[in-house]
């Protein structure tokens, strides 16, 4: 049997709910962690200081500083991190964006959640990842 | 000249306001819809799907999964609450479906629910030719004046009458609370705009409104052409 | 004294206008979250249910539960994907993250895909400190304009502009197509409100819309105060 490493994963959205639900999800991925959980910009900072974090699954709409902002900052401070971003939007103009900021991926929160799977595992082997939603309007 | 002047000013504020108020129920619906039900049904269909993987697994998981599934379907109910309240804010269907009697009927009972004032409603003659359009404006008006009697009037009793005969209708809103000085409200920059929404919306179909107020209470008669 | 009343009857026809306008918003909106979302979201529901309910029952059921989950799964996509549809409509959450600039965007890049003409979009100098209401107001200028465009100008080309200095904001949008008699439009009773809207909106928070037509296109030049 292969095992792969462990994901170190921490998930950043400001609806506890989905938070639940993203980790109720990635829980049953045998080499998923979630290691911590941020609602906000500042929480996110904090963790990603003092934490061991492979990834961050990171919302657009946060109240205060924005996804995609927390997105620059944490590349530019913790550039091991990768982001991938999780949002409602199909919008162009977001992918763009996120991705100058440093996203390694974009992913949507109503495609299969076997997307998000996939897609924190491209981004961990070193790639970019694109839901199927998006990749058309690229 | 300057009368003219004054009706222009009218119309921008009035012009000015309606971008504003409209543009705003535009972006607190969004949002609710975005923030509030999208985000919810993210949820669900995370737990669902983490259900579907648990039972796939191996047997242990199967309790696993199956509160996974109960979750879903608590969360469901909720979302459908949510986006019941919604629509019905946005229109009471009930007037569509059982016509203007039923939605007053409806407004007065829910009045009661949230409220320490008695009410009661009385429907006398013909309302049923009213236009679609006069319809909503009269349960509009009465869905601000009960507003305005909850966040206002302390009032410990509350009367609505709707009335028609072959010209008009009538619908008449008297509370016996505290009331207030018309003139100084009318003068306050910062008032609400409730009581303008309430007389435009009547003017706009060729009604009036009428209003009084005074420390023995507010009465309020609304009245529109029949048909 | 009679200009006064036209400014009077204009006041009336505008309010009149408006009470129609919003209330026909509201009713659509809520026959779409009523019978699309809920409906769609009562289904889920009996999806879920059923799925739990079977899975109670003999091991034999377990894959036809597991049908109902992955039913359940698809369809709270696709409540999802209408939901979000609603919501952009009423407001495009890119004007709030991202800013004016990437709205239009948007916009010009949502035109290219179901129209002819080639679209351009330049943006020059600073609009960040334009007021959320006065960008509201330029997104839904350009949206009207962009619309009229695909309906009747038959255009080969259109060109936005969106410009900042320190006193005013102003958004160009040109076409190149058979343009229209202006004087004629104005005096038909039947026209449409987008233009007339367009005006308003502007006039509303403190700007002027300019508009030229002739058989050689149209432009539209909307000014605004920066701030
Ligand atoms: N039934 C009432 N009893 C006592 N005071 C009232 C009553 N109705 C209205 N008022 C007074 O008139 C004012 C204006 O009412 P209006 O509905 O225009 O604005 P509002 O209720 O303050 O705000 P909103 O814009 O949310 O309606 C109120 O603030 C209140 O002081
Ligand atoms: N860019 C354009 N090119 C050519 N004709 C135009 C253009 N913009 C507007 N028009 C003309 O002006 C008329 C009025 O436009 P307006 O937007 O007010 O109404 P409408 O588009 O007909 O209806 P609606 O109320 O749905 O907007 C149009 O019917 C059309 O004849
Ligand atoms: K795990
Ligand atoms: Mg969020
Ligand atoms: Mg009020
Ligand atoms: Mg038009």
């Amino acid at each position: 049997m292969i095992t792969l490493p462990t994901v170190h994963i921490m998930l950043v959205d400001d609806h506890p709910l989905v938070r639940d639900g993203l980790r109720a999800r990635l829980e049953s991925i045998a080499h998923f962690e979630i290691v911590a959980e941020a609602s906000n910009a500042d929480d996110a900072l904090r963790h990603a200081a003092h934490s061991v974090i492979d990834l961050i699954l990171m919302d657009i709409n946060l109240s205060g500083m924005n996804g995609i902002e927390l997105t620059a900052r944490v590349h530019a401070l913790h550039p091991a991190i990768a982001v991938l971003m999780l949002s409602m939007h199909d919008k162009a103009e977001y992918v763009t964006q996120a991705i100058q900021a440093g996203a390694s991926g974009y992913v949507l929160k109503d495609a299969p959640a076997i997307d998000i799977i996939t897609a924190i595992d491209t981004v961990i082997a070193g790639g970019i990842y694109y839901s199927e939603g998006i990749r058309s309007q690229l | 000249f300057s009368e003219h002047r004054v009706a222009d000013a009218k119309l921008k504020v009035l012009a000015q306001r309606v971008v504003h108020s409209q543009e705003d129920e535009r972006a607190r619906l969004s949002r609710d819809l975005h923030d509030g039900i999208s985000q919810l049904l993210v949820s669900i269909k995370l737990q669902v799907e983490s259900g579907i993987a648990k039972l796939a697994g191996p047997a242990a998981q199967a309790n696993s999964a199956r509160l996974s599934f109960d979750r879903a379907a608590t969360q469901l109910n909720d979302v459908l609450g949510e986006v019941r309240r919604i629509s019905h804010d946005l229109r009471p269907a009930l007037l569509d479906d059982l016509g203007l009697g039923a939605a007053l009927e409806h407004l007065t009972r829910e009045f009661t629910e949230h409220a320490l004032s008695e009410v009661d409603l009385a429907i006398t003659g013909n309302t049923d030719n009213l236009s679609e359009v006069r319809k909503t404006v009269l349960f509009r008006i009465a869905q601000e004046a009960l507003t305005n009697i909850k966040r206002h009037a302390a009032a410990s009793s509350v009367h609505l009458t709707l009335s028609g005969d072959a010209a008009t209708v009538r619908l008449i809103i008297s509370d016996n609370g505290r009331g207030f000085n018309m003139a100084l409200i009318a003068d306050n920059p910062k008032r609400g705009i409730g009581l303008r929404n309430m007389v435009e919306r009547a003017e706009a179909v060729g009604g009036t409104l009428q209003l009084t107020s005074s420390a023995d209470g507010t009465q309020l008669i609304a009245t529109l052409p029949n048909g």
